[in-house]
């Protein structure tokens, strides 16, 4: 079967998810690789809403974090505070998924503003719940299209910590989980490189060639010795998404929002 | 005791030009027929406070109610910028705002302390985020225990907050279920909670371990069905997420959303006329 | 995931010698078929935490398996007090017990602190108290922003909490309703958290905001009908109030508790063949 | 009707509680005292107990602080924690309702040991939910039966503090709440004088002479100026009592405990 480019990143970032797994997910393309993970290999993982649902088994995409389809089908619907404090500040959170607006080399991520705070030349929305999944999820994982402008060599302004620095400085900050161990796009997987914690390429999607993720990453991006190519989306892994996008169309009349 | 009043009187009675003012509601049950009263009585500089300020506070802030924001994250979700707050923070219309800006996590904490009665909050959060750089109130304390330092925040205390919620019964305890948010803390942080309910009846049926708000720890219920349009009430009515898109166009212009506030709700006399005349257009 | 066994297995293999160890349950749900298995299985060194130490923990004491307690209200309640807790403070016997006393605001936070991966906890507590001054983990936290002294004390993060619950479902889920005490928190505070439960059933037909412990943040459920006697599960059983009464007779001298957890626990295989074993006593 | 000095001083207790006031009691004589309130003169009068029911409105006294009956006639049951964070800490209860082993002239509360702590001639049960409350409630009451060792010169050991050591000393220790407002015995009614906050005898129970009071007291008891006599329990108090008391015995096969 043929695919595009954005089924490809959700595939290869639903993938990443063990069966099992407990997962905090945002709405958006999280959201989505989240669903596919548990329509396919993953039946059992677990997914956390900020807004309280513990267990969510949505049958479409939720297009807001409250859609009252999570709190129906959740084990429990807990309030925010507590979604906070005993489930991921309390360290039962196996895999953070995160978007961004930008990205850094070491899996940084700005989603507060271009230019400068208090003159900005463009507004972001904000934190919201991701500087605490960023440093309290045993480790999180990146989503997001690449080019140029959201793969940048210098951050305005660092929203969430990745690896910070680089090196051990995620460890001398003092945070319990081990930060972004992969970044996902719609071109290729990044992993942080032992020792630098620098993301660099470790697989192409299928027909991806190095020179265009070298033109889409505003940094010097580097490539791991062993360069895989990511598995081409199976048949099972297209159907399932496109059931759920089809499911998810005809209930809300538009897609699962991108962010 | 919650007096059971209309929402008009409550919001005259219990919020002060001035105020710091909560509505909460995280996507489900958002107070906005509270959010168009204070419009329509003009309140001015108040101080708003809400993890996601979204259309609720869109509005307030283009209607020029708000001298300062405390929020965690700003946009239209699903669709874009929240278009009145970016205009009000870059352009200083209708007025200039104020923004003190945190993470969720951090609210939440900070709204968990208010209603603790403690003046602090403290948590995990932050290291590595530039955040405290701009928003001086994010302090840090040490454990003195182990030596970790984590991060100290004001808590939450408004001077008001307004929530909505599904049932009340005629002593004015209140009823919340399914995605409960953080409205139950925001209520008890607050020196005065205000709650719109669907429905009051004579019996609210609530399970034993329920989110129940006590009527002696309220001000003021008001009966105003479906006034948390275009977000809903789990049980009564469904999420609008064709109006968070019809949304965008409204108030990207000052002059689209003057003329839609002018129309829709200055020019009704309370929530059920604004959702009379909005079904009649949507029937256009 | 929750591994459903037997409560023998789950003590054999999640509770060591020298551990923390949490029993919780508010006058509720006390999960005394847990301490019978721990004396049967004559663990040691046990440092215990619970904020009522009532029967459940007079048992463990008097049968030598506890090193320290740490409690926030020490009697057997309407009736007197705990014995074996007394004799083993007063007189070592069977072997010195170190006591960390604390009051109930204080623990109940202590254990909202340790679910929320904290360090410590602050509350507004002990001024004017003598009880700092003979609990050096009493300390304080000066709050960044108002200047005011508030405690804070160490979080509680036992190895092991046990607490009994009315159902779980065959995944593992576990309902609990009706007085809550501190038993989500406790067991959230825990590296590992066993539940005892009077039924296993197909679905736990949880209402919506029902409190919920999900299987995967559990190490292991054990179907022990009446497991919290002599106090109840609501829906399940009564209160043996009569229990608590006869209990300070047999408690009262090492020679009659030694006899009776002989007979009762030590002489009987599991909680169901002491549960046959006192019934037949009683229709003595 | 006849009546005890118990009762006496279990009727005196009650009317104490205005109706609406928000009440956080203990087992024993208080929840009697609140419970009696409730079947009187103020049936909104809103029960709270520590194991979590709030607004319990119990048909026979409970016999313990988590009896079943609590949660099943509460408008809702939260966990502990919760009650003394957002409900006493909170600044939401108007009434603390306390027992106690000793007290001294300023209302400062014994429950942990007699003699030295670490070699107690009694060892007590200890605080329980007692020091907060007496720190946090809007005002507190106090009762218990009047003698020369429960009514001490000295605290062998302040488990939950008064007025402290008099004066403003609990101002000073930046305390919320106002404190002990009244101490109820069998025998009197003891309020704190304006300024020293020393308890003073303002009232005597019919039939109770100020040798009686002398007797029972540990300290150099004082009088008020203007000295009141109690009003007799009413028949309507009486007979509610004892029918609370008879409901209580025929349910449980025995008394709602004095402790």
């Amino acid at each position: 079967m043929t695919y595009s480019t954005n089924e490809m990143m959700t595939v290869a970032a639903a993938r990443r998810l063990g069966n099992g797994s407990v997962c905090f997910v945002g709405i958006g393309l999280p959201s989505k690789a989240a669903n596919l993970a548990r329509l396919t290999h993953a039946p059992e993982v677990v997914l956390i809403y900020e807004s309280g649902p513990i267990g969510a088994k949505p049958s479409v995409l939720p297009l807001s974090i409250g859609d009252g389809e999570l709190a129906e089908t959740a084990d429990t619907v807990v309030p925010t505070g507590e979604i906070f404090r005993y489930w991921l500040q309390g360290g039962r959170i196996d895999v953070g998924f995160l978007g961004a607006a930008q990205v850094d080399k070491y899996g940084n991520i700005n989603t507060t503003v271009i230019g400068d705070y208090h003159k900005p030349k463009v507004r972001l929305p904000g934190a919201g719940g991701a500087p605490e999944i960023a440093g309290s999820a045993k480790k999180v994982l990146i989503i997001l299209k690449q080019s140029h402008r959201t793969f940048v060599d210098k951050l305005a302004f660092i929203t969430s910590v990745g690896h910070g620095e680089g090196g051990d400085h995620r460890k001398r900050l003092g945070l319990p989980g081990a930060g972004p161990v992969a970044i996902i796009t719609d071109l290729c997987i990044m992993e942080p490189e032992a020792g630098t914690h620098e993301f660099v390429v470790t697989a192409l999607h299928p027909g991806v060639t190095r020179e265009q993720v070298i033109e889409n990453t505003g940094w010097q991006i580097r490539f791991a010795d062993q360069l895989a190519v990511t598995e081409a989306p199976t048949e099972t892994e297209l159907v399932a998404l496109r059931d759920l996008e089809a499911r998810t169309a005809a209930a809300h009349g538009q897609l699962g929002g991108e962010e | 005791m919650a007096e059971i009043i209309t929402l008009r009187e409550a919001v005259q009675r219990f919020v002060n030009d001035g105020d710091t003012v909560a509505l909460e509601g995280f996507t489900h049950l958002i107070p906005t027929a509270a959010s168009h009263e204070l419009i329509r009585q003009g309140k001015k500089d108040l101080t708003l406070v809400r993890m996601t300020p979204d259309l609720v506070y869109d509005l307030l802030i283009g209607a020029g109610c708000a001298k300062k924001l405390i929020f965690s994250w700003g946009g239209n979700p699903g669709v874009g910028s929240l278009h009145r707050l970016r205009d009000a923070v870059e352009k200083g219309w209708p007025q200039p705002l104020e923004i003190e800006e945190h993470s969720h996590a951090d609210l939440a904490n900070a709204y968990v302390a208010g209603a603790s009665g403690l003046p602090f909050a403290v948590l995990r959060a932050y290291a590595g985020s530039d955040l405290p750089k701009v928003n001086p109130v994010i302090k840090s304390v040490t454990c003195p225990f182990t030596g970790e330092v984590l991060a100290a925040v004001p808590s939450v205390r408004p001077d008001v907050t307004v929530i909505h919620a599904q049932r009340a019964d005629r002593k004015g305890n209140v009823l919340i279920q399914g995605i409960l948010g953080v409205q139950k803390e925001a209520a008890l942080a607050a020196k005065r909670a205000i709650v719109t309910v669907e429905e009051i009846v004579d019996d609210l049926n609530a399970p034993m371990n329920a989110c129940v708000l006590p009527t002696w720890a309220l001000a003021a219920v008001c009966l105003v069905p479906g006034g948390a349009h275009p977000s809903y009430a789990h049980g009564y009515s469904e999420r609008d997420n064709r109006f968070y898109q019809d949304w965008d166009p409204i108030a990207r212009s000052r002059e689209s959303f003057t003329a839609w506030i002018d129309e829709f709700i200055r020019g009704t006399a309370d929530f059920s006329e604004y959702k009379a005349k909005l079904a009649a257009q949507e029937a256009k």
